[in-house]
């Protein structure tokens, strides 16, 4: 086991160096840097002013130098600072990661406490009128654009209650919090729901032809205990795998479902910075959501030895 | 326990089922979902090779006399602001949206299916590489690099479907990876190298066939979900460009703001997305159950 | 006597193997050093000559389908060498093996997983004339239909998927394959287990036939005892990836050496309710390859087991008649 | 009136930065006029900003010189800086010495320097007293000098940092500002006009999504909407969820306008363009973008808010404004005819435009108006980022722009955008003696006569497809029926937002 | 048997039920499974009948596919349905016609008064639970025992079987485990409520034949202990010879003849039986003739497909002695020598 964590753990520095360059090459690749979009923005083209905030921010310099640099930087902790905002970036991205995670986290509960269930009642249920309307409402998830139901969240909101539960100032206390992200967050989580439900049904109605469930219940065994007991355990492996992928299609959704909610997360966050050319902060950003999704795949990968003893990581 | 009607359970296990016609019934009797499925997408399809045949008005033409009008005898679907056919253009937009749909499933089952297979085959080092750039692919969001690709390529029909096509590209070659690890194994694969079969060939007709049905089911889930990435992505300024109908930009803010004033701006353009989404989506679970060897007899 | 006991006499062997040797390494850690080996096959020597049928038996896990494998360069061999018709092939490449290939082909043990399922039966039959160039098209078409005739196939079935095969049927597809190139061996991995005993007759006499007509040899590999009795002429036991006695049938059956053969012999069921036999019962269950015990690798389970046994590795010995049995008390 | 209460808008952008001389967007003049104050500035109860309307505020009087070159201010004494250190002539002086580029410390950016290319020099006479020099008589430039941009930055702060904590004398203090959160001010209660403001706060949300902005409005969450971000087709649903609440549909003080880039070929042909300006039809765009409620015009804001634009009657004898379109489409099929295009030969073009749904828009019906005479356009999507780079380097061929103008006055219009030197002359229409004729306007100092020369300039500008206006386009703003004393200026935008009397009836 | 083995058996047998050996516990009557298929209708089991009496071990055997497993299902009623239907017969379990029993009372049957054990040991265990929860599962749902006490006692039923450290292994799981202690963590669970019939579906199929002589030997001691009626579906007559009393041969749904074991063996009345027999290679050293026969008899053609039976007997199309009687008329089930039945017009011919 532990010789697995050290070659896990050096594959994800691998990934992360990796990722590390693919951002930075890719940033640099977009046409236009802050200087040209600050200027062009307010509709200005001058040449030698450019150059100027180019040099103050060292965009003059050869792209290894920079690279180095931010790496460097990166090692010893130190974000550089924003170019649109001149603060530190720490202290712009700091604040919102939590914010983003927050409804990530609730985004994903929410998603598999609806998810799981439906998909194994689905399954147990299969082509039953159930089971129908259980798979048409887990497909109206998945082909509702999830801006689009924000929205109807929200007018509705308007319409029917006459606020509109949209972030406008930080909640004060915990409840409020839970609150005012509950709304977004099953926004976002009602398509990752959808999918959690899919695959559960289609893996339990898998693991229902085990011979081992054959087996239980050849030894009396409840049908809410061969569900529930026996096959959701088998069934639920191949749904975790999925939570890593959803991780990084979160931070998608979420960029939307903040736009929507007006919520000041990470993820509307990174959309403004890559279109300001902030590099530091999308550099930075960019490589915490990839850490994160390295973490979590790792994380998913350890539950599955947790719930699988099949696996062990000791090849 | 005494008398049972075998006959109509036999009717609904579809015995005696015999041509071309009655077998499709018997199939749509059996997966009605799965029929529905196939009816919508054919339908699409469909409206989508013929959109000039079957819509009377340019999709791009604007009329300030019809502009925003309701649905009803003049437009069916009623107009836009712009005065345009919503008909036209939703028809129209079929076009755009399978194409971003079917283009990016196959560009990226294409791509994930050639990177799984070598990965599974090869091994090794190159192997750990390519997981490693498959890991950085699932870590980049898709909507950074979709934003990337808006600045620097511009939004294009193209570069829309290379976008949606890229997120793919690491679930599908994981399946084929682990499918083409567990089927490299079996016997029917070391029987044809032992009569000297190259590993290629092997690798493209024993191992691919075999992880069809994985492929089906990612695949149709992709197709629904890349015409609303389009959506998406429209709404970050990829996507494809106006004039062009494309349901996702139809459906993208400007049209939301107009969903109380003249709601049939949204509910059409939403309706075929649903639509078409449902229909792939059941059509692949239909397609699944058929393609599993324990389902059939 | 029959027609192939006389060319064993007669020619050279089809295939020779000596001191073949198969460790699967147990590779860990990131750079995937070897910290360890499976010893499937350790150091395993046979020959087999043109018509005959060597027979290999023992338990399951003990190294038999890996000595098949090795045999063909399915898998590469740690160590040895194998000969085919006096030419050593341990060392070819992928090119250069091609042509022997032809010469030695596989049937496995189960009749459902080495058929592709998702390919028609006239396919797979025909596809080594495809790789191998040998026949395109009609003509392929009758080559295909004449080895179906030959399996005792009817030509129509040849549009059929595997699933639509008794179990029988889809052996005899395997085996129709195997034909297709003209082989001179064929090594059949236990191609009965999975079959019951009318269907299993089939096959067997099918493969016998064949042998009477072509001058087929075969490594039939089996742990049905009563099976490779049957069919074969001599038959090699192994235990743990090495082989404890070889010896032709009727010495093996009549004058088990090795208390591994007898044992084993002992536990066969015998169909016959009248017969009530004193079993040699052995305890426990077979060690793991990775860490097989010292010296006699049956010592864990032997009754006769002494000191000597616990610490040397005894030597494949004769001990008449040219039956080989590596035992210390013998 | 009642003192105390935060105002809540709605904002709808993060701004690069909040300097006010150094962005050229609304979406910091707005927030940020409150936080400073002018030498002088447009009467903010009187809706139309005219030179009658501007009134002193850090200057107490102003004067002219005989020749009309030099223009003196007497300064206001006792007002402070937010940071407490006294306002002095120095500060004026720095401004402007920052904004013709004369000082050591630079701005980042300085997007109204043509505004002052005739401003030779601000000299200190006093403590507090400056005077500005001109290199020529330039009445206009007192306009300028009122606008909600032209605001005194003080001497002792870096630009860098009015850049993100900006230091004024207004009746606001800038709290803080983080990027897609929010702006806050708060009351200066040093300000130095008496018992003012009457506000404790103001908070700017920046709410991305307009959809959200304008549910927002409606549950009551916001005060007031961004300044015209209620387009027509939106105001009437507003006002049906909202019916207390004040809108108000102005000009914006954007053209859509068209432009050609005469060096490519085909369209260094006059016909050809010619014939682009016959096709289009305005009133067919007004209704489409604005329910008709746009206005057809010249280069400059058309009347009755406008104060220099082309009055109708002479609107209506310019090609393409008005007459009948069929004809229009016959006359421009036929010079396309003449230029060697037909039904079966037509002309494949790009319109560039930039991403952003109020170019895009009117770009779509610009592409279907085109059809009628044979070119088949296609919509080219620029990125902002590099939209003004492609148009200035001339990367296109037939492109729509937005104009917008902070101030009614023809001086900073015409140079900026019509000057042949002018970075932002994107067509790159030089006429020399057109420019000629902008000079003299700007150095008249008889209203009446100086209108005339600009509508002769505005006149030619059209005939000549210099930079073909399609229309001005008109937006609405909303507020709840407790804010109290807003007025809306209807010419402009930029000048509005001192704010130091609004107050809530709460 | 250890004594340890005794002890566990007595406490096993102190339970309420006393039971005399000979004394008929379980009664098949007419029992017939169909199943809907594309293809057609399929009788996998039609009209079978037989009784099984305590401490007795029925075998049963026939060619793969013959319904032999689906017979055993039937009993416990696990067949799938759709697409399978019990249509017809009774199973009498001392007395209860199980058939009959609502599914919550039928729950409290299987596992508890009629346990199982599936051929293949890997995949017939839950991978993911301990072999402890497994096996104490049943007893916590049929004996009401506590969860400590459920364990306790599978500890007890490991070394019952035989399987080393006993209370090292209820912590583990079935892929720790090897083929032979898999199939052994099966019988102690199909026997941890001490039932009264234990229907084993080839239970040694995937196992060596030196760890199957454990396994059944096994079996046999703990029948003789506890008194249970075996049913064994096998198709290695060896096994039949070795371990069961009575035989019933079934060939296509239907069962055609039934013996105790020596008679079947030395008697076979039907052709299919014989068929059978004679296709069996069997050892040299056990046959009194030498090695060289050559072919083994095998028996022509395939088994037709239930869905398509011909209308007289089954076998008829594959029959040396079948005439046109066989052909057009379903022999009757006879007892056609004493206590031995076959059904066939031909029988002993
Ligand atoms: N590719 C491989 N990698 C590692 N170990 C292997 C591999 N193939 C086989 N082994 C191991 O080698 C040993 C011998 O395996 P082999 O399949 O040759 O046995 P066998 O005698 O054919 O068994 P069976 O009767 O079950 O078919 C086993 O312990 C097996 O786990
Ligand atoms: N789920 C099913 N659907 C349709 N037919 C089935 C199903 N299960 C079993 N059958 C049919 O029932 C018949 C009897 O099957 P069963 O499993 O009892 O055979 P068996 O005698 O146990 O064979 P084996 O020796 O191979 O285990 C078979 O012919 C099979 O085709
Ligand atoms: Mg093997
Ligand atoms: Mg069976």
């Amino acid at each position: 086991m532990a010789s697995y964590l050290v070659k896990r753990l050096l594959l994800m520095l691998l990934t992360l160096f990796g990722m590390s360059v693919l951002i930075f090459v890719m940033l640099r690749l977009v046409p236009g840097n802050i200087a040209d979009i600050v200027f062009e923005a307010a509709g200005m083209i001058d040449d030698a002013d450019k150059a100027q905030i180019e040099a103050e921010l060292g965009l003059d310099q050869p792209i290894i130098v920079q690279y180095l640099q931010w790496i460097g930087g990166l090692v010893q902790g130190d974000l550089g600072f924003s170019y649109v905002s001149e603060k530190p970036t720490i202290e712009e991205i700091g604040p919102r990661i939590p914010i983003t995670a927050k409804l990530a986290l609730m985004a994903l509960i929410f998603s598999i406490v609806l998810g799981l269930p439906l998909g194994v009642i689905s399954a147990v249920r299969q082509n039953t009128k159930l089971d129908y309307a259980l798979r048409v409402i887990s497909l109206s998830g998945l082909s509702l654009p999830s801006f689009w139901l924000a929205l109807l969240i929200l007018m509705f909101c308007v319409q029917y209650f006459g606020t509109i539960p949209i972030y406008t100032r930080p909640p004060d206390t915990l409840w409020d919090e839970l609150l005012l992200y509950s709304i977004p967050a099953a926004a976002v989580g009602f398509r990752s729901s959808a999918l959690i439900m899919r695959l559960t049904r289609s893996s339990m109605l898998e693991v229902l032809r085990q011979d081992y469930i054959r087996t239980a219940r050849a030894m009396g065994a409840s049908n809410t205990s061969v569900n529930y007991y026996h096959a959701l355990k088998n069934a639920v492996l191949p749904v975790t795998t999925i939570i890593g992928i959803e991780a990084a299609f979160l931070i998608g959704g979420l960029i939307v479902t903040e736009t929507v909610f007006n919520i000041p997360g990470v993820a509307r966050f990174l959309v403004e910075a890559i279109l300001w050319r902030d590099y530091p902060i999308v550099q930075n950003l960019v490589m915490f959501i990839a850490l994160v999704v390295v973490v979590v795949n790792f994380l998913v990968d350890l539950l599955y030895v947790v719930l699988d003893p099949r696996i062990k990581y000791a090849d | 326990m005494t008398t049972v009607d075998h006959s109509a359970e036999l009717a609904r296990a579809g015995a005696n089922v015999t041509g071309w016609a009655s077998r499709t019934l018997f199939l749509a009797n059996r997966y009605p979902l799965g029929a529905f499925g196939a009816v919508i997408v054919i339908l699409f399809v469909f409206a989508a090779i013929f959109a000039d045949v079957i819509t009377p008005v340019d999709p791009t033409s604007t009329n300030p006399a019809k502009s925003l009008m309701a649905p009803g005898g003049q437009a069916l679907m009623g107009a836009d602001f712009m005065g345009r056919d919503m008909y036209s253009r939703v028809v129209h937009g079929a076009r755009i949206s399978l194409a971003v749909g079917l283009g990016s499933t196959a560009l990226g089952c294409l791509i994930g299916v050639i990177i799984g297979l070598a990965s599974g085959y090869l091994l090794g080092w190159f192997d750990l590489l390519v997981q490693r750039v498959i890991d950085i692919m699932q870590a980049l969001p898709l909507l950074v690099m979709a934003l990337v690709m808006a600045a620097s390529l511009g939004p294009s029909l193209e570069n829309t479907i290379i976008a949606i096509s890229i997120p793919l590209i690491p679930n599908v070659a994981r399946v084929i990876r682990s499918n083409t690890l567990a089927i490299r194994e079996l016997p029917y694969v070391e029987a044809a190298r032992a009569q000297g079969m190259s590993e290629v060939r092997i690798a493209v007709f024993h191992v691919l066939p075999n992880t069809l049905a994985p492929l089906i089911v990612l695949a149709t889930a992709q197709l629904g979900a890349a015409i609303l990435t389009e959506a998406s992505l429209s709404f970050l300024g990829l996507g494809i460009p106006e004039p062009h109908p494309s349901w996702g930009r139809m459906l993208s803010e400007s049209a939301a703001e107009y969903v109380r004033t003249a709601p049939w701006l949204v509910i059409f353009p939403g309706l075929a997305i649903s639509l078409v989404v449902f229909g792939t989506n059941l059509l692949g679970d239909a397609v699944r159950d058929l393609l599993d060897p324990r389902q059939r007899s | 006597m029959p027609v192939s006991e006389m060319q064993v006499a007669m020619s050279a062997p089809v295939v020779e193997v000596r001191d073949l040797k198969k460790h699967f390494p147990i590779r860990k850690g990131l750079l995937r050093r070897t910290v360890g080996n499976v010893f499937a096959v350790d150091g395993v020597s046979f020959s087999i000559q043109p018509g005959e049928t060597l027979g290999l038996v023992g338990e399951s896990g003990c190294g038999k389908t890996t000595v098949g494998r090795t045999v063909l360069r399915l898998v590469e061999p740690t160590g040895g060498s194998i000969m085919v018709r006096g030419e050593d092939i341990t060392h070819l490449g992928k090119k250069a093996l091609r042509p022997y290939r032809r010469e030695m082909q596989i049937v496995f043990q189960d009749p459902f997983s080495s058929l592709n399922p998702r390919m028609r039966a006239g396919t797979i039959v025909g596809e080594p004339l495809k790789i191998h160039g040998i026949a395109d098209g009609a003509e392929r078409e009758r080559m295909v239909a004449r080895l179906f005739d030959r399996v005792g196939l009817r030509a129509q079935q040849m549009k059929n998927f595997p699933h639509e095969f008794s179990g029988g049927q889809r052996q005899r597809i395997s085996i129709a394959r195997a034909l297709a190139l003209n082989p001179k061996l064929i090594v059949a991995d236990e191609p009965v287990s999975a079959l019951d005993v009318s269907i299993q007759a089939q096959v067997i006499n099918l493969m016998m036939d064949l042998q009477r007509e072509e001058g087929l040899a075969y490594l039939f590999i089996s742990h049905n005892l009563a099976v490779v009795e049957h069919i074969s002429h001599r038959i090699a036991v192994m235990y743990l990836g090495r082989i404890v006695e070889y010896a032709d049938k009727v010495t093996l059956f009549t004058r088990p050496q090795h208390p591994y053969t007898e044992a084993l012999l002992s536990a066969v069921p015998v169909p016959d309710p009248a017969l009530k036999r004193n079993k040699h019962m052995v305890e426990g269950d077979v060690p793991s390859p990775v860490r097989p015990p010292p010296g006699c690798h049956f010592h864990t389970r032997c009754p006769y087991a002494i000191d000597r046994c616990r610490v040397e590795s005894p030597p494949l010995k004769d001990v008449g008649d040219g039956q080989l049995v590596a035992c210390h008390l013998r | 009136q009642k003192s105390g209460g935060t105002l809540k808008i709605s904002h709808r952008d993060t701004p690069p930065s909040v300097s006010m001389h150094e962005e050229a967007t609304v979406s910091v003049a707005a927030p940020m006029m409150a936080v400073f104050n002018n030498l002088v500035v447009y009467d903010q109860h009187k809706p139309i900003n005219s030179t009658e309307t501007i009134v002193p505020e850090l200057a107490e009087s102003w004067s002219w010189s005989q020749d009309a070159k030099v223009l003196t201010f007497q300064l206001r004494q006792g007002v402070q800086w937010h940071d407490g250190k006294p306002f002095t002539a120095e500060d004026v002086k720095c401004t402007w010495d920052l904004l013709t580029e004369k000082s050591k410390q630079k701005f980042r950016k300085n997007p109204r320097e043509t505004w002052y290319t005739n401003l030779k020099d601000v000299k200190v006479d006093g403590p507090h007293q400056v005077s500005f020099h001109l290199g020529r008589p330039q009445p206009g430039i007192l306009a300028m000098l009122a606008a909600g941009y032209s605001p005194v930055y003080p001497c002792h702060v870096s630009p860098a940092q009015m850049r993100t904590k900006p230091i004024g004398t207004g009746p606001f203090k800038f709290v803080e500002f983080k990027q897609n959160e929010f702006i806050k001010l708060a009351k200066n209660p040093n300000y130095w006009k008496q018992g003012k403001p009457y506000l404790d706060a103001i908070e700017w949300t920046i709410v991305r999504s307009r959809s959200t902005r304008i549910l927002g409005f409606v549950a009551g969450e916001f005060h007031m909407t961004f300044p015209v971000d209620i387009t027509v087709p939106l105001l009437k649903d507003i006002t049906s969820q909202r019916p207390q609440a004040t809108c108000e549909l102005q000009p914006t003080n954007v053209s859509v306008n068209l432009l050609v880039n005469r060096d490519a070929p085909p369209f260094d042909n006059a016909k050809i363009r010619r014939a682009m300006l016959l096709t289009m039809d305005r009133k067919a765009f007004i209704d489409i973008l604005s329910e008709g409620k746009n206005d057809m015009g010249g280069a400059l804001l058309p009347p009755p808010e406008g104060q220099w634009g082309l009055p109708p009657e002479r609107l209506a004898k310019l090609p393409g404004y008005g007459g009948d379109m069929a004809k229009n489409r016959n006359e421009a099929r036929k010079l396309m005819q003449e230029a060697g295009y037909g039904p079966n030969k037509r002309l494949a073009v790009k319109v560039s435009t930039r991403n952003i749904e109020v170019y895009r828009d009117p770009a779509v019906i610009l592409i279907d108006h085109l059809k009628e005479i044979y070119i088949d356009a296609e919509l080219d999507i620029i990125d902002t980022s590099q939209w003004y780079g492609r148009i200035a380097r001339k990367e296109y061929a037939v492109g729509l722009n937005l104009t917008g103008s902070s101030v009614d006055e023809p001086d900073a219009y015409f140079f900026e955008n019509y000057a042949c030197a002018s970075e932002r002359n994107y067509t790159k229409y030089c006429n020399a003696d057109l420019e000629k004729k902008m000079v003299a306007q700007s150095q008249e100092l008889d209203v009446k006569k100086r209108q005339k020369m600009v509508w002769d300039i505005d006149e030619q500008l059209q005939l000549d497809g210099a930079r073909p206006i399609i229309s001005h386009g008109r937006a609405a703003t909303c507020w709840q029926p407790e804010v109290k004393n807003v007025t809306m200026h209807r010419n402009s935008i930029y000048n509005g937002w001192r704010w130091d009397d609004i107050w809530l009836d709460k | 048997m250890s004594p340890m083995t005794a002890q566990i058996a007595e406490k096993v047998e102190a339970a309420p039920r006393r039971r005399s050996i000979g004394e008929v516990v379980l009664t098949v009557d007419d029992l017939q499974t169909v199943f809907y298929t594309r293809a057609g209708m399929v009788r996998a089991v039609d009209r079978v009948s037989f009784a099984l009496k305590a401490g007795e071990t029925l075998a049963i055997v026939g060619e793969s596919g013959c319904g032999k497993s689906i017979t055993a299902l039937s009993l416990l009623r696990l067949i799938p349905d759709p697409p399978g239907r019990i249509v017809g017969g009774k199973v009498v379990l001392e007395g209860t016609d199980l058939l009959s029993l609502s599914e919550p009372a039928m729950r409290k049957v299987r596992g508890n008064r009629v346990s199982m054990i599936f051929q293949e040991p890997m995949t017939s265990l839950n991978p993911v639970l301990t072999v402890g929860r497994q096996i104490s599962q049943a007893l916590m749902m049929h004996q009401g025992m506590s969860k400590a006490a459920a364990m306790e006692r599978a500890v007890e039923m490991l070394r019952l079987v035989k399987v080393p450290e006993p209370a090292q292994r209820v912590k583990e799981y079935p892929h720790q485990l090897s083929g032979g202690m898999r199939q052994r963590v099966m019988i102690a669970m199909a026997l941890s409520c001490n039932p009264r019939v234990l229907i084993a579906d080839e239970p040694t199929t995937a196992l060596d034949v030196t760890i199957q002589a454990q396994i059944l030997d096994l079996i046999l001691e703990l029948q003789n202990q506890l008194g249970t009626a075996v049913i064994l579906i096998t198709h290695d007559l060896g096994v039949v010879a070795e371990t069961a009393q009575r035989v019933i041969v079934m060939y296509a749904g239907r069962k055609v003849e039934e013996a105790t074991v020596e008679e079947l063996f030395a008697r076979p009345l039907h052709p299919y039986t014989r068929g059978l027999m004679a296709s069996i290679p069997r050892l040299g050293l056990m046959r009194n003739q030498t090695v060289e026969t050559g072919r083994l008899q095998e028996i022509p053609g395939m088994v037709p497909p239930l869905f398509d039976l011909p209308a007289g007997c089954a076998y008829a199309p594959r029959c040396a002695l079948a005439d046109d009687r066989c052909r057009a008329e379903y022999p009757p089930f006879e007892e056609k020598r004493d206590a031995h039945w076959a059904a066939c017009w031909h029988a002993g011919e």
